[in-house]
């Protein structure tokens, strides 16, 4: 191990100390000075950031690089996911402040286990073997099991954190599974050598078949597409709104990545059998996804099948395997996220003291009592049904192009329909919001760094909608 | 002579057991703990007959990673449990349920 | 100038729309003098599109082409020609009318009442000058959020069972063109509906393209079957959302069958053109005695809107008929033209009436035609609008209203005589249900203390029907300065779908 | 002045009038609404009778001119332009000079009305329709005129619009129009196929060539094209000019003010549709099944109109049947080929049909408003003038000799007697037996107007709405603007015929706008036996049609000026007869049931079952409710226990691995 190698992972090792860091100073400081654990947690993720985005490893012509013996992988890609996670897991942190203040929650080890669990997501953003991959999910998913019970006061929260663990476990249990049939079948760890042998040997041996059903089953978990989404209409729930903001956003980046070294870079000549797996996989999760949220009246549950429905589209987009369908899915995940968190940030903002804005009919009247956080509200409703010219049109029409250069015209025209379905959940939100008379007629207000940061995600949503090349253009260029 | 198939049928049989009773087990969430961590050890059963009939190592070493990580979840599991029970005074899986639809 | 012309027309009301909104809600005034403003100069500034538009070529002009999203070849792409022109001429013309009939009616949250307008116009605007598909599905469907916020905010009482099915109803149709869009992009590598126009597609290929576009312009149109959002939105929506729902936003179904069924899939809508003029004759005649089954004003304007947009899908796909019994064209131009003739005159007239509607909702606040009676006797003037309108709804010569209907009807009697006897029924029908309700709203003795306190018409309210009664009579006059504008574009278009583009 | 713009002022001048006292009727007040348009169309006659001068004088020919393109689609340009031939010229004069007549005495009829200067507004805009009808060129224009008049009339119907019955009389009158419209523009589009244009004079000129074209009608017919264009132009013609079966709007039209009722619904409007035809001719004359429909249909109209005139009370309904009847004798003319004799019953009718309407209008001022004839009676003596002329448009009508019916209804029924058209002979049956009719009911109104017992009582103190029969005083003639038009439209009800039966009928005056083919000519037929119009006044003491005409007048006499009790007798003898009769023959009746209601119903029906019903809650609504129920199923299965939702991920698991092991080859 080199230092040319240490510093691949600079990222990753500054996460690391700075986790630590943010856990150690909590200890000295007191309850008024709280402050100083949220700048400490965005100033990691800013030099985060800046660190990653050096990218001097990338010599002419080299795409990627690896270190510790290939298990560690940095590229483009790579790079692009972290950064993400580092926005995203800046406004999640800035609209959480609010939460925790409100709520009295306001403790370090939030921001604590979300960097570990952000540590994680960057392992597996970066992992090229299975043990890499296995150490990075589990890093996020301890992290998230004890921040979904992070109120130890609710029955709730400690019931879904309850729900998240055992099946969490489990499909990690089979993940696992999978992994070993995968290494039985092709003797090597690390996914590019995996890759290899398939080649060599050929894609028909059924311990690889195996394999890949039970690696398929982890990755569909960690997605939370039907059948394995069960956990996530709980969580989403029962866990604080701050908890549910992180998890809804950041983790599923990870999932693609993790999705996307195991399917592309690990299983790719299983192409045929997991295209299969996963447009039945798609198929049912936009259909359950969009019709299960139709009848919510908890806006935290109605965004959970929402998010199952979304996953659906994302791996619409992974179903042709190429480098066209990742990236269109990549778009996807990134623009998912980036509505997730402002629509979550929404639930904070409306959520007064000690009572999460959880039902819709909180919504109500939004436009009379602030017609600003309306617009904000209306811009990501539409966006996440996929009307023009939010970003979220854009990524639908990508993967249903993926799924159309797949040659999968039927499962296109579903999915198309059942958006068309799911449409009618949002715009119920923004019906409430503008077409009623508030219940509530406090005046919302929030800090001005919250204001910043929902102005920020706000136009995020319509910018990258009107000036989408650029984005569009990163997401292609990465694979 | 144990072959490979056996220990794969041994992991397999573990595997399943730890399976059946997640969604058998309708009383004890202690049970389902123990139920992960055997299922975990079903598959360092496979990883263990790979590696050896393989001559890699990796897999040897994979499992040392997975028994450390299995005593972290067991930990925040006992964890959980423990918020679980303080809130609701139960342990019964079938009363956890205020959460559906 | 002429390089910026479209994307000013798009963007001037849309970022005119944007300042309106940070007016903010407590300065009502402002918020309509910014938007009569920007709607004003907006229209102005598409005049050049009349008189500098040259009526000789057929190629796009006006055309701004820049790259937008270089990795799937979209660009910004901006032209028109004779089919396009007339209605963006209409589009600016109804924005102040617009922003000038909601003057005094609309007093909640002004300033996002004339934003949604604006940024509607503008939206419009693109619709009807983008030449990339892509662009085009964009304007498409974003032009439904203003509205679908119009019609909920300030509607009547069913407003969110209304907006909701408008909503749904347009966006499940246009996600079928979305695949065939793409489709298209997939096969061709580019999203120039130009490109589309001349490239080779099998007969499968384009009946499933034509049955995808159908889907998505029948609805917006609308056709029957599909046509039952429309009545709904119409009487919830607001007189301004009316008056834009009927005069423009139909038409832009009418304009996707010219720019995109009929050039993109020839052979297609040769073989399945039944399908359409069924449907359309249904619609002229099944939706002429719906209408003259309402109770509501404002449904019977829409019912009856649904009939008259029967003649545009008509007029549009006798030509094959046309081509298939003579062996050329001769005749069909009178058909595509009377569909665009149809299209603006309905614009007007349509308008018109939900304007007039709008007057006596303001007074009286009610749409039903059994709260009126005699409104002749305290609102004179009022009665002369109404009426003069009718007629024109009822196509009497003179108006507008005849001139589409006479031209398709010539049209379509050139194709076969069934067409023709069925789509000139709605002489008949046309009439019996326009002037019906004036018989029973405009004239008779007054019917309740209401009318009998009704105030005649303001002069700003003169002011805008005064405007939509002389473009009506204009046109049906002397039509000829449209068609002129039309001629060779359909003529290129008729050239263009008689050729088979089956490989 | 060039000539264009003499042709061009001709219909301007009225238009402008109409938007003076229309738009402007505050600025310009009462007086200045009818000075303006009496100007314009007083003007507007002159102009007229001096482009007649010059065509009678032979300076001027027929003239055909083009004033704008409306517009050129398709390669096809329609244009808006002016034939003024002798048969324009002919209907301009009558037009302006009838107007001009109603204007006037509209002055004094509508004095008291409030709606004083919408009224000239109106009648001023029929004007200008009504002259940009007959001075088209071509068939498009010729439908605009076709189309406003109706609107005019509609609205003119209508002008008294708090009265119930008048608003539903004018939604019939422009719906029943509509209808024939609905032929006639489907007539247009088969000309328009078939010649490539519709300018009169290239279809026209090309008639010939199109003899023997069929129309395929998807359905496996071949119809003559030249026949359907024929019939479905006459469709119209039978809407506008009130035949059987569309005649039903005319008798309710007389709900109208009673100028209106001269101008349009008797000497002008009404006779659009003769002229139409006339017009026509080189087209109709090469279909004789047209011209037998056409002839056909003008008899049954004749004689079953007039038969309904005799039982009428209502004295502008009597005229109205007339009417009927009178364009049904025009129809005949026509079908038998005689145009110019059917046009020359339009002209003579036109005058001595306003001449009767004003007259019943003079009656009816004096009475307040009342048209029921059970309350008129002896009259005469206090209305002297009113009586004289009333006199003089009667025998004008029912075709006393030098007088101007005379002339035209003798030379119709000769025509008919000669003609050897399919069907001629019931047509013969139908005017000769009409002629007899005639005499009745018109005789019937004049007695029981003008002659017998006074049957209304004069009572100072019955208020301000008296009952029915009863007046606060007594009778008076009415004031000069009414009186003097009675006076100048009697002069040619007398005279016309007389002066002007020569060269219109047999001087080949109508030539340059009217075919008639060798074979069909029947009024050169009748030529080789006119000696002049004195003669043939005294000839007439030899013919049948003199004596029915003497028959009618004597029983008119007998059974309403003597014994009045023998029309009841009558009446109750034959019950049936009556009752049709007085049914209008039901018409009335069926077109309400079947097509009125009929309509709505179905509508109603269409509306609540299919399309809110079916499209809407079937379809629309259901796949919502579907959805919704989908959506609670789905709901349903998030049971909220762990073990469930364990084992549906192992579903999930199984259910991949079933699949994809069986799918691997060799396993």
């Amino acid at each position: 191990m080199n230092s040319a190698q240490m510093l691949l992972a600079a990222p990753e090792f500054w996460l690391l100390v700075m986790a630590c860091v943010v856990m150690v100073v909590d200890l000295f400081l007191g309850e008024q000075r709280r402050g100083i654990i949220h700048m400490l947690a965005m100033l990691t993720l800013i030099f985060a950031g800046m660190i990653t985005l050096r990218g001097d490893y990338l010599a002419d012509g080299v795409q990627s690089v690896t270190a510790f013996n290939d298990s560690f992988i940095r590229d483009r890609l790579g790079d692009v996911l972290k950064v993400t996670s580092f926005v995203i897991l800046g406004l999640v942190f800035t609209y959480s402040k609010l939460y925790l203040r409100n709520f009295k929650m306001f403790r370090a080890d939030f921001y604590t286990l979300s960097l570990f669990a952000l540590l994680g997501v960057m392992l597996l953003i970066s992992a090229n073997s299975l043990l890499m991959i296995y150490l990075g999910l589990e890093l996020i998913s301890l992290s998230v099991y004890a921040l979904v019970a992070f109120d130890r006061n609710s029955g709730r929260g400690s019931e879904s954190a309850m729900k998240y663990f055992v099946l969490g476990s489990m499909a990690s249990g089979m993940l696992l599974y999978g992994m070993s049939m995968i290494y039985g079948a092709t003797g090597s760890l690390v996914l590019t050598d995996i890759a290899e042998a398939i080649r060599t040997q050929g894609s028909g041996d059924i311990l690889l078949i195996f394999g890949l059903v039970f690696v398929v089953v982890g990755i569909a978990f960690k997605f939370g597409v039907v059948p394995f989404h069960m956990w996530i209409p709980d969580v989403y729930e029962g866990a604080p709104a701050a908890v549910t903001l992180f998890i809804s956003s950041v983790p599923k980046l990870a999932a693609f990545a993790m999705a996307y070294r195991f399917l592309s870079s690990g299983l790719g000549d299983l192409h045929i059998h997991w295209q299969g797996m996963l447009s039945f996989l798609a198929l049912f999760s936009i259909v359950l996804g969009n019709l299960a949220a139709i009848m919510q009246t908890n806006i935290k549950r109605m965004l959970a099948y929402s998010t199952i429905s979304h996953m659906g589209f994302v791996l619409l987009g992974l179903l042709p395997g190429t480098a066209y369908g990742f990236g269109a899915s990549m778009y996807y995940v990134i623009v998912y996220a980036v509505m997730s968190v402002a629509s979550f940030g929404m639930i904070i903002l409306l959520s007064s003291r000690g009572v999460e804005a959880e039902r819709l009919e909180d919504f109500k009247g939004l436009n009379q009592r602030n017609p600003f956080y309306a617009v904000i509200m209306v811009l990501v409703m539409f966006s996440m049904a996929g009307a023009p010219p939010m970003v979220g049109f854009w990524a639908k029409l990508m993967v249903i192009k993926a799924v159309m250069d797949a040659d999968m015209m039927w499962l296109a025209i579903i999915a198309v329909i059942f958006a068309v379905v799911g449409a009618f959940y949002y715009l119920r939100v923004i019906w409430y919001m503008y077409f009623e008379e508030p219940e509530n007629e406090a005046i919302v207000t929030a800090p001005v760094d919250f204001n910043a940061a929902l102005t920020v995600n706000g136009m995020m949503i319509i910018g990258l909608g009107i000036f989408s090349s650029s984005l569009i253009a990163l997401c292609m260029t990465s694979f | 002579m144990l072959t490979l198939a056996h220990f794969l049928t041994l992991g397999a049989i573990l595997f399943s057991l730890s399976v059946a009773g997640i969604f058998i087990n309708r009383k004890n969430i202690i049970v389902l703990l123990m139920c992960i961590e055997l299922m975990l050890l079903g598959v360092n059963m496979n990883f263990v007959a790979f590696s050896r009939f393989l001559g890699n190592l990796d897999g040897q070493i994979f499992v040392f990673f997975i028994l450390t990580v299995a005593a972290a979840e067991a930990a925040i599991g006992l964890a959980i449990l423990v918020v679980v029970f303080r809130n609701r005074k139960t342990i019964n899986v079938a009363e956890l349920d205020k959460l559906k639809g | 100038m002429n390089g910026f012309l479209l994307s000013t027309l798009i963007w001037l009301p849309i970022v005119g729309g944007i300042a309106v909104m940070l007016v903010g809600g407590h300065r009502p005034a402002m918020a309509r003098g910014v938007a009569l403003l920007v709607t004003m100069v907006t229209f102005l500034w598409s005049l050049p599109l009349f008189f500098s538009f040259d009526t000789t070529t057929a190629v796009m002009q006006f055309v701004e082409s820049r790259p937008w999203v270089e990795t799937f070849n979209i660009r910004y792409y901006l032209g028109v020609d004779g089919f396009s022109a007339p209605l963006i001429l209409l589009t600016s013309f109804f924005g102040p009318l617009v922003v000038i009939a909601g003057w005094r009616s609309i007093t909640k949250n002004v300033n996002q009442y004339m934003a949604a307008f604006l940024v509607m116009e503008g939206l419009m605007i693109g619709v009807f000058s983008t030449l990339d598909g892509l662009l085009f599905y964009i304007f498409f469907e974003a032009m439904l959020i203003p509205m679908f916020l119009v019609i909920g905010i300030w509607g009547g009482p069913r407003r969110v069972y209304a907006t909701l099915k408008f909503f749904l109803y347009t966006f499940l149709g246009s996600v079928f063109m979305l695949i065939g869009l793409i489709y298209l992009y997939i096969q061709s590598g580019s999203w120039n509906i130009l490109d589309w126009h001349t490239m080779p597609l099998s007969l499968v290929a384009q009946k499933w393209l034509f049955l995808g576009f159908l889907a998505a312009f029948s609805v917006k149109i609308p056709m029957f079957p599909v046509h039952t959002w429309l009545p709904d939105a119409h009487v919830e929506a607001p007189t301004g959302g009316s008056v834009i729902l009927a005069a423009i936003m139909l038409k832009i179904g009418g304009y996707g069958f010219i720019r995109f069924s009929l050039p993109i899939t020839p052979d297609a809508s040769a073989v399945l053109d039944w399908l359409v003029i069924a449907l359309s004759l249904i619609a002229v005649v099944y939706i002429g005695f719906v209408a003259l089954a309402q109770q509501d004003m404002k449904k019977l304007i829409a019912y009856s809107s649904i009939s008259h947009m029967g003649f545009v899908t008509l007029g549009l796909f006798v030509a094959f008929s046309i081509y298939r019994n003579t062996g050329g064209v001769a005749g069909a131009a009178l058909g595509v033209e009377g569909a665009m003739v149809q299209m603006i005159s309905h614009g007007f007239i349509s308008g018109a009436l939900f304007l007039t509607v709008g007057v006596l909702y303001d007074r009286v606040h009610s749409r039903m035609i059994k709260d009126y009676g005699g409104v002749a006797n305290t609102m004179p003037w009022f009665a002369l609008f109404a009426v003069f309108f009718l007629m024109a709804n009822s196509g009497l010569p003179g108006t507008s209203g005849f001139v589409g209907e006479f031209m398709v009807i010539l049209s379509s009697f050139q194709a076969n005589f069934w067409f023709a006897f069925l789509a000139a029924l709605t002489l008949i029908l046309g009439a019996a249900y326009s002037l019906w309700l004036a018989k029973r709203v405009i004239f008779g003795a007054v019917a309740n203390r209401q009318v009998e306190n009704l105030q005649d018409i303001n002069s700003r309210e003169a002011l805008v029907l005064g405007i939509l009664a002389v473009a009506i009579l204009f046109f049906g006059l002397w039509p000829q300065p449209l068609v002129e504008m039309l001629q060779v574009s359909v003529d290129h278009l008729l050239q263009h779908i008689v050729q088979s583009k089956v490989m | 002045m060039s000539l264009q713009t003499t042709l061009l002022l001709i219909p301007l001048l009225p238009l402008a009038g109409a938007i003076v006292a229309g738009i402007f009727r505050n600025q310009v007040g009462r007086a200045g609404s009818h000075v303006v348009t009496i100007l314009g169309v007083a003007i507007s006659f002159g102009l007229s009778a001096w482009v007649l001068y010059q065509q009678v004088s032979g300076t001027l020919d027929s003239v055909n001119i083009s004033v704008y393109t409306w517009m050129v689609a398709d390669g096809i340009r329609f244009q808006v332009g002016f034939l003024v031939d002798h048969l324009t010229t002919l209907m301009m004069c009558v037009v302006t000079f009838v107007s001009l007549m109603v204007h006037i005495y509209t002055i004094g009829y509508m004095r008291e009305d409030p709606g004083y200067q919408r009224f000239f507004s109106y009648i001023a805009l029929f004007t200008f329709s009504m002259l940009m009808l007959v001075m088209s060129n071509n068939f498009l224009q010729l439908f605009f005129g076709w189309e406003a008049v109706g609107l005019v009339s509609y609205l003119l119907i209508g002008f008294w619009f708090n009265k119930e019955t008048a608003i539903a009389a004018n939604l019939k009158a422009f719906l029943v129009n509509r209808v024939g419209d609905f032929g006639f523009l489907l007539g247009i589009a088969a000309v328009l196929l078939t010649f490539g244009t519709l300018d009169y004079a290239e279809v026209f000129g090309r008639a010939n060539e199109v003899v023997g074209q069929t129309l395929s009608v998807p359905g496996g017919m071949e119809w003559d094209m030249l026949t359907f264009i024929c019939v479905c132009l006459f469709i119209g013609a039978m809407g506008k000019s009130a035949q059987a079966p569309l005649h039903v709007w005319l008798p309710d039209s007389m709900e109208g003010p009673t100028p209106i009722s001269a101008l349009i619904h008797a000497a002008t409007m009404v006779t659009a549709g003769i002229f139409m035809v006339a017009r026509m001719s080189p087209l109709f004359e090469m279909s004789d099944v047209a011209l037998s429909f056409v002839m056909l249909i003008g008899a049954v109209t004749a004689l079953s109109m007039g038969l309904i005139g005799i039982v009428q009370n209502d004295v502008k309904r009597v005229i109205a049947y007339s009417t009927l009847s009178q364009l049904g004798y025009m129809t005949v003319a026509l079908g038998v080929s005689a145009y110019s004799a059917a046009i020359f019953h339009l002209m003579t009718h036109a005058f001595f049909k306003a001449l009767l309407f004003l007259g019943a209008g003079s009656v009816i001022i004096a009475l307040h408003h009342q048209q029921d004839m059970r309350y008129m009676g002896g009259l005469r003596k206090y209305m002297p003038v009113t009586w004289i002329t009333a006199w003089v448009g009667t025998l004008a009508l029912v075709g006393f000799p030098f007088f101007a019916g005379f002339y035209s209804k003798d030379a119709i029924i000769e025509a008919v007697g000669a003609s050897h058209r399919w069907g001629s002979g019931f047509a013969y049956f139908a005017v000769v037996i009409g002629v007899l009719i005639t005499a009745i009911y018109s005789f019937r109104l004049l007695y029981l107007t003008f002659h017998g017992p006074e049957k209304f009582t004069v009572d100072k103190d019955c208020g301000e709405h008296p009952p029915p029969g009863q007046l606060a005083h007594d009778p008076e003639e009415s004031p000069l603007v009414v009186t003097v038009p009675l006076v100048l439209l009697a002069i040619p009800s007398v005279f016309i015929g007389w002066l002007t039966i020569e060269p219109v009928l047999f001087g080949g005056w109508l030539n340059d706008s009217i075919v008639v083919l060798e074979k069909n000519n029947v009024l050169a037929e009748l030529g080789e036996h006119f000696h002049g119009a004195t003669a043939m006044a005294q000839h007439a003491i030899y013919t049948l049609p003199f004596w029915l005409m003497i028959t009618g007048l004597i029983a008119a006499t007998l059974i309403y000026l003597i014994r009045p009790s023998v029309a009841d007798a009558i009446a109750r003898r034959l019950p049936f007869l009556y009752r049709l009769l007085d049914h209008k023959y039901y018409f009335d009746e069926l077109y309400l049931k079947v097509f009125a209601r009929g309509g709505v119903r179905l509508g109603r029906s269409l509306w609540h079952r299919a399309d809110a019903g079916f499209i809407d809650d079937g379809i629309v609504n259901g796949a919502a409710r579907l959805t919704k129920w989908l959506a609670a199923l789905v709901r349903r299965w998030q049971t909220g226990f762990l073990y469930d939702y364990a084992f549906a991920m192992i579903i999930g698991l199984i259910g991949i691995l079933a699949v994809w092991v069986a799918m691997v080859p060799g396993l």
